[in-house]
C-alpha cells in the first residue's frame, strides 16, 4: 500500500491563481525575496556625512514597473553587507531613477560610502504608507523638517511643486544643528522660485560664514501667518523634534489628524515579518513609517 | 582585492605569545578547510608557533596570553608602540583567564614554594590582562578563540568595516539548539551571563558553560546568582565558576 | 635577560639555543628554557574535582586531550571509579586522533620547513601545493575526530570523571570512519615525501622511558617502563622522574638511571615496538627504524610510524563502537579523601597528573610531570654530542646551527607546557 | 466535521506504512531530568517501536519545521562590482508530523495569519506549511497549561486529522481531504452514539482538569493603563534577557538578518535568524540609539506584542497558553503570574 505525501507546488499554483501580468511582492510568492538588482549611476556629496544616490533599476521591465508616493521607503540591499530601509528623495515623477539621501552610520552605509558609480546594488519595494498628498488639495502646506528628515520630506517638495495649483500656500521650513549639515542647499533656490513657496531655515549653532536665522525650529512660527483651520502639515525629523512641533502646531490650532510625521526604527524586512519595527506593537513598515500625529499619540512607546 | 568594486586593505598581522598554552594560535592553523584563503586575507609577518622568519613592520598585532613577568611587560610596551591596532587574543589576553587563579592566593612565596620547592624563580606578584598594561583595540574572546569568528573579524578588517560581537548570553543559542537545560539536570551553568558566539559549546556536549568569553552585554548577574542558589548551589561552588576565568566581575 | 629574537621559532614555548662562540668557532651549544612560569599546581589548591581537568587541559593547547585524560584518570584513582568499557574506547580513540592531530603539525608545519631549507610551511604551500594539502586533511580529520568526539579540538568538554557527557552519534561516526578510510593513501604519500629526506647521520646511546603496553599500543595507564630495565607502578611515578631544578630552566627536569633520559615516539617504539599495528611495523621497516634506535632526529620517523599506527587503530575502535548503543551514561561520582595517579602517553612522551583531594572532593595537592620536561636534560646533552661531532665532521658554523635547531625540534617540545 | 473512530491496531498499522512512505515526526524520549522524569520532543522515525505515546508535552514547539531557527534565504555570487542573486524558497518536503497537541496546532494557525494569509506572505513558510501533513492529538492538562484561557484547547482547523484516545480505539477528526483519503485505505468506522458519549465525557473531564489561568477581560485596556506601571520594573530586575522565553514561544517569529561574505570574496548568504524582543539588541539601531534599552522594557513589550498589539490585528492574542516559556524561564517569569501582578 503506498501512502506517500505528493509535493504541492505551491509557487507554481500561486502563479497560476494570477491573473495579467502585474507582479506583486504583496501577494505574489515567488516574489518575496527578490531584490530588483539597480545600479549606481550618480553619487553626489552633500555633506561630510551624506551623500546623494542616484540609482537605477537595471531591468528594463522592472524599471518601469517601478513606481512610488511621496514618503515612502524602499529596502537597499548591498549583498554581504545587509539590507536597510531608506526613504526615497526624488520625485515621484520621475520614473526608473531614485535618489536616496544616505548618512554614513554603522555597516551598510559605511560601505556605501565607499562604493563607486557603476557598482550594483539591490532594491525591494516601494514599502509603507506614504503622505497623503491628495488630501492637501486645496489646502496650506507646511513642510517641516530637522536634520536628515529633509531626505524623505523632499520627495514630497517635488511633488508640491510639481503640481503646485493643487494647493495654496506652501511653507518648507528647515532647521539644522550646524549651518554645514544642511542638505540639498543647491535646490534652495529653484524652490524659491516657484510661484508661492516660503522656504525658511534656522541652524542652532551658526558659523561665521552664516547669516540667516539662529535658533530652534519651532522659531521660525513666530514669522509666519497662516490660516491654521485649513492647513496640513509634515513633519520629518528626530522624534524630539516633531514632539515639540507638532504640539506647537496643535496650540496653533491644527488638529492632529492633519499632521504627518514619519517614524523611524529598526527594520530587517520592510514586509511585517521580521517585527523589529514595531512601535508599542504597531509595524512601522506596514502601518507606517508615515502615521497622523493622532495615531501617533495614540501609540505606546512611539516618542 | 576588490569587492563590489572598493578596494580591500591587506594588513600585515604579527602573532605573539604571552602566559599561555598557545591554543588559540593553534586555532588558526586549525581551521583546515579555509586556512588558504584565510592567510590570503592578511599577511603573516610573525608567527612563531609556525615561521620562522620575523619582520617588525606590522599593522595588527595579535596578543595571546597573560602578562607574568617584567620582561613581558617591557615587550608587550614595545609591541604596542609599533601596532596600528592591538588585539586581545583570546580569554588569557582578554581577562587573565585561567592564569589569573594565581592571583587568589595573597602568599606570592607560598605559591612559589607549592610548585619549585626551594628553587628560586622569577615571577610577578599579579597575573595581568593585556589591558592592564598596555591600551587594547580589539577583544577576541574563547578559551580557545572560535575559528569562524577569528575569521570573521579578520575579514570585517579587510572589508574595512566594524566587527560586531553578539550581545546577548549563550542559552539563546543553547535554546536554539534545542538542548535541555543543564539547570534541568541538575547541573550548573554560566550560559545565562555569558556572551554568545561560541554556538553554545559546551551545553550542546552536556556540559557546563563555564564562561569563558566572557560577560555578555548588561548580564543580570545579580539575580541569576539567586537563581543559582535556589537550584541547590553553594556559595562555593558559585564562586567556582565565577572565578574560573577572571571574566566576571563580582 | 630574555629578548623576542632569541626564542627558538617553530616550537611551542619559549626556549633558546645558546651558542658559546671561542676563537670564532662554536664551543658548545645550550639548550635553555626561559618560558615564563603560569604555577599551575598552586592554581588548583583548592578546586572542586569538576573543574580539574578543564583547567589542567589550559596547560598545552596543543596535547590539551592528553591532559584532560590523565587528570581525569588520577581523580578516578583517587576515588575508586571504575569507568565503561565505551568510555574506555571513545578516550582511546580521542588519544589517538589528538596523537595524528599532533604528529601531522610537527611533520609538515615545524620540521619539513627545515629538511626543504624553508623557514615556514607557508613557502611550501606555494611551491608545493600538494603537500600542503594533504597536510591539511590529515591534520582536518584529526580534529574533526576531536571535534566530534571531545567536543571541541582543543580543550575537550564531554571527558569528565567518570565517563563521558555525551556520546557523538552514530552517523557522525560513520562520516568520521568514512573520512579516515580516505586519508590512508595521504599518509602513504606522507611516507613517501619522508622517504626522500636526508635525516642526519647522529647518535647517542641514552635511556627510553615510557608505558608499558601488554595487549596494545599503550596510551592510557598501565605500568612504567625504562629501557634499562626499570619497571615501576603508575602510583610510583615519581621514582621514574625524580625531578630537580637547574639554573638554565624554569622548567623541572628529570633522570632515572643516567644523567637524563628520553620520551616521545621513539622511546614509545623502542620500548613497545611488537605493539605496533602490523601497517605501521611496515613502515618502520621501510625507514630501518628499528628498536633500539639511539638517533634523535629518527624521532621524526617514529611519530610517522605512530601516525599510521593512529589511522589503523582508531578504524579497528570505531568497528566497535559502531557496534554499541550510544545513549549517555548515568555518572554519579561520590569524591573521598585519596590520591590518585593518572599516567598517559601524550604525543610527546608519558605525562604524568597526581591529584591529592579532601572529602569533598576539593584539591589538597598536585603534581603534574610534563613529557617536555622530561626531556630537557636529554636535549643538552645531546646538543652537546652534536656539535663535538659535527665540528669534528668539518661542518661551517652555521651548518651546525641549523642541526641544532633540528636537534631540538625533532623532540617537537612543549615548553609552555614543561613549565606549566 | 467528519468524524470516524479507528481501532488502535489498525491505526498502528496505518503509522507503520506512513512511515514507511513518508519523512515522519512523532514524540520520542529524548532525556532524563534530575529527578528522572523523561523529556520527550519529536524526532525523526525510522521504526514504529520509536514512538513513544505516553509522551507529555513536546519539549521544543513544532514551529522549527515552519519556521526555522536559522535559514538561508538568499545568496548573491559576486562577481567584480557586480553581482547575481540565487533564492531558493523550496525546503525538504513533504512531511509528517505526529503529536500536536491543540495549543501547536492553533499556534501554527496563528502564524498563518502573519506569514500566510496577510500582505506578503513568505513562501519559505507557506511551502512548508502545504507540504507537512499534520496528526494531531488530545492531551492532559498539566499544571503550566493556561490554554483554556486563551481559547486555543481546541482545534477548529489547520491539522489534517485530529485524534482523541477513547480506551481502545481513536475517535478521529479529519480535517483534509488527504487524510480522508489516506484513511480511505485502512479499516475505520462511523461513530456511534456510544463514541459521541465518551467524546464528550473525556472532554469534560478535560475540562475541569486546567488549573492555571490567565483573565483576558480587557486585558488590553488594562495593559494601556499599567503601560507606566512599576509591576514591570520588578519583573525586569528578575529577567536575564536571555531570549529562552522566545527561543521555546510555538508563536514568536520576529527575526533578524545576518549577510555573511565567503572568505574568497565571491559569494555572499543571507541567513535569516529568528530573534527574541528580550535580547538587548532588539531595538537598537545605526549610531547605538536603543528604542528598548532596558530589561523591564523589552520585558514588557513582548506582552503588550503578545496580548495587546497581536489582538488589536487580529482580535486574537498570540499567546497560546502552553507555558512553554514559563517552564523554561530560568528567572521562572510566567505568562499567568505577569498577567496577574498587572491587574492587580
Ligand atoms: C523608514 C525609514 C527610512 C529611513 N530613511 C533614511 C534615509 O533616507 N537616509 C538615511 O541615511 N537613513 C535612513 N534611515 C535609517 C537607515 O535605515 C539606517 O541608518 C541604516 O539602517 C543603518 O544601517 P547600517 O547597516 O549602516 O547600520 P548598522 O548599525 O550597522 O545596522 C545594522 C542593521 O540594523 C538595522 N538598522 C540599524 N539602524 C537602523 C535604523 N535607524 N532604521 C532601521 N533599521 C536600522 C538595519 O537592518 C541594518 O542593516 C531610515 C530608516 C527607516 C526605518
Ligand atoms: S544549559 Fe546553560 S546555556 Fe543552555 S539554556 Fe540552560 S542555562 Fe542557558
Ligand atoms: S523572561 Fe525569562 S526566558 Fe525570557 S529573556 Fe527573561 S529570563 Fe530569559
Ligand atoms: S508566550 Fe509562553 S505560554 Fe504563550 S505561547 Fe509563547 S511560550 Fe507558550
Amino acid at each position: 500500500m503506498d501512502l506517500s505525501l505528493k509535493y504541492q507546488d505551491v509557487l507554481s499554483d500561486n502563479k497560476k491563481i494570477k491573473t495579467g501580468g502585474r507582479l506583486n511582492r504583496k501577494t505574489d510568492l515567488g516574489n518575496f525575496e527578490k531584490t530588483y538588482k539597480s545600479e549606481i549611476t550618480g553619487i553626489i556629496e552633500l555633506t561630510p556625512l551624506e551623500k546623494l544616490f542616484q540609482i537605477q533599476i537595471i531591468d528594463q521591465d522592472e524599471r518601469e514597473r517601478f513606481s512610488f508616493k511621496p514618503g515612502q521607503f524602499l529596502m537597499l540591499e548591498v549583498p554581504g553587507f545587509g539590507e536597510i530601509p531608506l526613504s526615497i528623495s526624488s520625485s515621484p515623477s520621475r520614473r526608473g531613477v531614485v535618489e536616496l539621501c544616505i548618512r554614513k552610520q554603522g555597516r551598510v552605509t559605511k560601505f556605501l560610502h565607499k562604493m563607486q558609480r557603476g557598482a550594483s546594488v539591490g532594491i525591494k519595494g516601494p514599502f509603507g504608507t506614504h503622505f497623503p498628498m491628495e488630501k492637501f488639495a486645496n489646502a496650506n502646506v507646511l513642510l517641516i523638517a530637522g536634520g536628515l528628515g529633509l531626505a524623505a520630506l523632499r520627495s514630497a517638495i517635488y511633488y508640491v511643486e510639481e503640481n503646485r495649483n493643487m494647493f495654496k500656500d506652501i511653507f518648507i521650513m528647515y532647521g539644522t544643528n550646524d549651518p554645514n549639515q544642511m542638505l540639498f542647499t543647491y535646490q534652495y533656490e529653484t524652490w524659491k522660485k516657484t510661484d508661492g513657496i516660503k522656504l525658511f531655515t534656522i541652524v542652532q549653532n551658526p558659523d561665521k560664514k552664516w547669516s540667516g536665522r539662529v535658533g530652534l525650529i519651532t522659531d521660525l512660527f513666530n514669522e509666519i501667518v497662516i490660516d491654521t483651520s485649513n492647513t496640513h502639515a509634515i513633519v520629518c525629523g528626530p522624534p524630539v523634534m516633531f514632539k515639540f512641533v507638532c504640539n506647537k502646531l496643535n496650540d496653533l490650532g491644527i488638529p492632529m489628524e492633519n499632521m504627518f510625521v514619519s517614524l523611524e526604527r529598526r527594520m530587517h524586512c520592510g514586509m511585517g515579518k521580521c517585527c523589529r519595527c514595531n512601535v508599542g506593537s504597531t509595524y512601522t513598515c506596514l502601518s507606517g513609517p508615515v502615521f497622523d500625529y493622532w495615531t501617533v499619540m495614540n501609540l505606546k512607546e512611539a516618542i | 582585492m576588490q569587492y563590489l568594486g572598493v578596494e580591500l586593505i591587506k594588513p600585515k598581522a604579527a602573532f605573539f605569545d604571552f602566559s599561555c598554552c598557545e591554543g588559540c594560535q593553534l586555532q588558526i592553523a586549525n581551521n583546515e578547510n579555509k586556512l588558504l584563503d584565510f592567510i590570503s586575507l592578511v599577511e603573516v609577518v610573525n608567527f612563531r608557533e609556525i615561521l620562522t622568519e620575523r619582520n617588525n613592520d606590522y599593522d595588527i598585532a595579535f596578543i595571546e596570553g597573560s602578562i607574568t613577568r617584567k620582561d613581558e611587560i617591557d615587550r608587550l610596551k614595545k609591541i604596542r608602540e609599533k601596532a596600528k591596532i592591538l588585539v586581545a587574543f583570546g580569554t588569557c589576553a582578554s581577562f587573565g583567564g585561567i592564569n589569573k587563579l594565581k592571583n587568589k592566593f595573597k602568599d606570592i612565596e607560598w605559591v612559589k614554594k607549592e610548585v619549585y620547592g626551594n628553587c628560586p624563580i622569577e615571577t610577578n606578584d599579579k597575573v595581568m590582562a593585556v589591558n592592564e598594561v598596555v591600551k587594547v583595540d580589539f577583544y577576541i574572546y574563547g578559551c580557545p578563540v572560535n575559528k569562524s569568528e577569528v575569521e570573521a573579524i579578520v575579514q570585517s578588517i579587510a572589508l574595512g568595516r566594524e566587527f560586531r560581537y553578539l550581545k546577548h548570553p549563550v542559552c539563546f543559542r543553547c535554546k536554539e539548539k534545542q538542548n535541555i537545560c543543564l539547570y534541568e539536570m541538575g547541573k550548573i551553568c554560566m550560559g545565562p551571563l555569558t556572551r554568545a558566539g561560541c554556538g553554545a559549546r559546551c551545553p550542546s556536549n552536556g556540559n557546563s558553560c563555564i564562561g569563558c568569553r566572557g560577560p555578555a552585554e548588561e548580564p543580570n548577574i545579580e539575580f541569576m546568582k539567586t537563581i543559582m542558589i535556589k537550584n541547590g548551589f553553594t556559595e562555593r561552588q558559585i564562586r567556582d565558576k565565577f572565578e574560573l576565568f577572571s571574566a566576571f566581575k563580582e | 635577560m630574555h629578548n623576542e629574537k632569541d626564542y627558538l621559532t617553530r616550537v611551542e614555548g619559549h626556549g633558546t639555543i645558546d651558542i658559546k662562540v671561542r676563537n670564532g668557532r662554536i664551543k658548545k651549544a645550550e639548550w635553555q628554557v626561559i618560558e615564563t612560569p603560569r604555577f599551575f599546581e598552586a592554581m588548583m589548591v583548592d578546586k572542586h574535582f569538576d573543574d580539574v581537568s578543564l583547567i589542567v587541559s589550559r596547560i598545552c593547547g596543543i596535547c590539551s586531550i592528553a591532559h584532560s585524560t590523565a587528570s581525569i584518570r588520577a581523580t578516578e584513582n583517587a576515588f575508586d571509579v571504575k569507568i565503561s568499557g565505551k568510555t574506555e574506547l571513545f578516550r582511546r580513540i580521542l588519544m589517538n586522533a589528538e596523537t595524528l592531530q599532533s604528529h601531522i603539525l610537527h611533520l609538515y608545519f615545524l620540521a619539513l620547513p627545515d629538511f626543504l631549507g624553508e623557514g615556514s610551511i607557508f613557502p611550501i604551500i606555494t611551491k608545493n601545493k600538494n603537500a600542503a594539502e594533504i597536510a591539511l586533511r590529515l591534520k582536518k580529520i584529526a580534529n574533526d575526530m576531536c571535534d566530534v568526539i571531545g567536543g571541541r579540538n582543543t580543550h575537550p568538554m564531554t571527558m569528565v570523571v567518570g565517563g563521558f557527557t555525551k556520546f557523538p552519534s552514530k552517523e557522525s561516526l560513520l562520516i568520521l570512519q568514512k573520512d579516515l578510510l580516505n586519508s590512508v593513501p595521504d599518509l602513504i604519500e606522507t611516507s613517501k615525501i619522508f622517504m626522500s629526506l636526508k635525516i642526519p647521520d647522529f647518535e647517542r646511546e641514552t635511556e627510553f622511558v615510557s608505558l608499558k603496553g601488554e595487549n596494545n599500543y599503550p596510551w592510557i595507564g598501565g605500568q612504567l617502563m625504562s629501557s634499562d630495565g626499570v619497571l615501576k607502578p603508575e602510583s610510583e611515578y615519581k621514582k621514574m622522574t625524580n625531578e630537580f631544578m637547574s639554573d638554565w630552566s624554569t622548567s623541572k627536569l628529570a633522570k632515572l638511571s643516567r644523567d637524563s633520559f628520553a620520551v616521545g615516539s621513539l622511546a614509545r617504539i623502542n620500548n613497545n615496538f611488537n605493539l605496533l599495528h602490523p601497517k605501521a611495523k611496515e613502515i618502520c621497516e621501510n625507514f630501518k627504524l628499528k628498536a633500539i634506535c639511539y638517533n634523535p632526529f629518527m624521532n621524526n620517523i617514529a611519530q610517522l610510524v605512530e601516525c599510521f599506527h593512529a589511522v589503523y587503530e582508531t578504524l579497528e575502535l570505531f568497528e566497535k563502537v559502531l557496534n554499541m548503543d550510544l545513549s549517555p551514561e548515568d555518572i554519579k561520582i561520590k569524591p573521598k579523601k585519596g590520591k590518585g595517579v593518572g599516567a598517559v602517553e601524550a604525543p610527546r612522551g608519558i605525562l604524568y597528573h597526581c591529584n591529592e583531594y579532601n572529602e569533598e572532593g576539593r584539591i589538597v595537592h598536585c603534581d603534574f610531570i610534563i613529557p617536555t620536561g622530561q626531556n630537557h636534560a636529554n636535549i643538552r646533552e645531546d646538543l652537546n654530542k652534536l656539535v663535538k661531532d659535527y665540528s669534528k665532521k668539518g661542518y661551517s658554523d652555521s651548518e651546525i646551527e641549523l642541526l641544532c635547531q633540528m636537534l631540538v625540534r625533532s623532540y617537537d617540545p612543549c615548553i609552555s607546557c614543561s613549565v606549566h | 466535521m467528519i468524524f470516524k473512530t479507528i481501532d488502535k491496531k489498525d491505526f498502528n498499522k496505518f503509522l507503520e506504512i506512513l512511515i514507511e512512505n513518508n519523512s515522519f515526526f512523532a514524540p520520542q524520549k529524548i532525556a532524563k531530568d534530575k529527578n528522572n522524569k523523561p523529556i520527550y520532543d519529536l524526532r525523526l522515525v525510522n521504526d514504529f517501536k520509536e514512538i513513544d505515546f505516553n509522551y507529555d508535552i513536546l519539549k521544543y514547539p513544532p514551529r522549527r519545521f515552519f519556521l526555522p531557527y536559522r535559514e538561508a534565504i538568499s545568496s548573491f555570487e559576486i562577481k567584480n562590482s557586480s553581482w547575481q542573486q540565487n533564492i531558493n524558497y523550496e525546503t525538504k518536503v513533504p512531511r509528517i508530523l505526529l503529536g500536536l497537541h491543540p495549543c501547536d496546532i492553533n499556534s501554527l494557525n496563528k502564524l498563518d495569519k502573519v506569514l500566510m494569509l496577510g500582505d506578503y506572505p513568505s513562501p519559505y513558510y507557506t511551502i512548508r506549511r502545504k507540504n507537512t501533513f499534520i496528526i494531531g492529538m488530545d492531551c492532559d492538562p498539566k499544571p503550566f497549561c493556561f490554554c483554556r484561557s486563551v481559547g486555543t484547547h481546541t482545534v477548529q482547523h489547520g491539522c489534517d486529522m485530529f485524534l482523541i484516545d477513547i480506551g481502545d480505539r481513536y475517535f478521529i477528526e479529519i480535517f483534509s481531504n488527504v487524510a480522508f483519503d489516506f484513511l480511505k485505505k485502512v479499516t475505520t468506522k462511523d461513530i456511534t452514539k456510544k463514541d459521541d458519549d465518551e467524546y464528550k465525557r473525556i472532554r469534560r473531564l478535560k475540562a475541569e482538569k486546567f488549573t492555571a489561568k490567565i483573565d483576558v477581560t480587557d486585558l488590553t485596556k488594562i495593559l494601556d493603563m499599567e503601560f507606566q506601571s512599576d509591576v514591570w520594573k520588578e519583573w525586569g530586575d528578575k529577567c536575564l534577557g536571555c531570549g529562552s522565553c522566545a527561543r521555546v514561544c510555538p508563536t514568536c517569529y520576529c527575526y533578524g538578518i545576518e549577510e555573511k561574505i565567503d572568505l574568497k570574496f565571491q559569494q555572499a548568504e543571507k541567513l535569516k535568524i529568528l530573534h527574541a524582543c528580550t535580547l538587548i539588541d532588539f531595538a537598537e539601531v545605526a549610531g547605538g540609539f536603543n528604542f528598548r534599552p532596558e530589561r523591564h522594557i523589552r520585558l514588557k513589550y513582548r506582552y503588550y506584542h503578545k496580548h495587546r498589539g497581536f489582538v488589536e490585528a487580529y482580535e486574537e492574542s498570540l499567546c497560546v497558553g502552553c507555558g512553554r516559556c514559563g517552564e523554561a524561564c530560568l528567572a521562572g517569569i510566567t505568562v499567568p503570574e505577569v498577567i496577574s501582578s498587572i491587574r492587580e
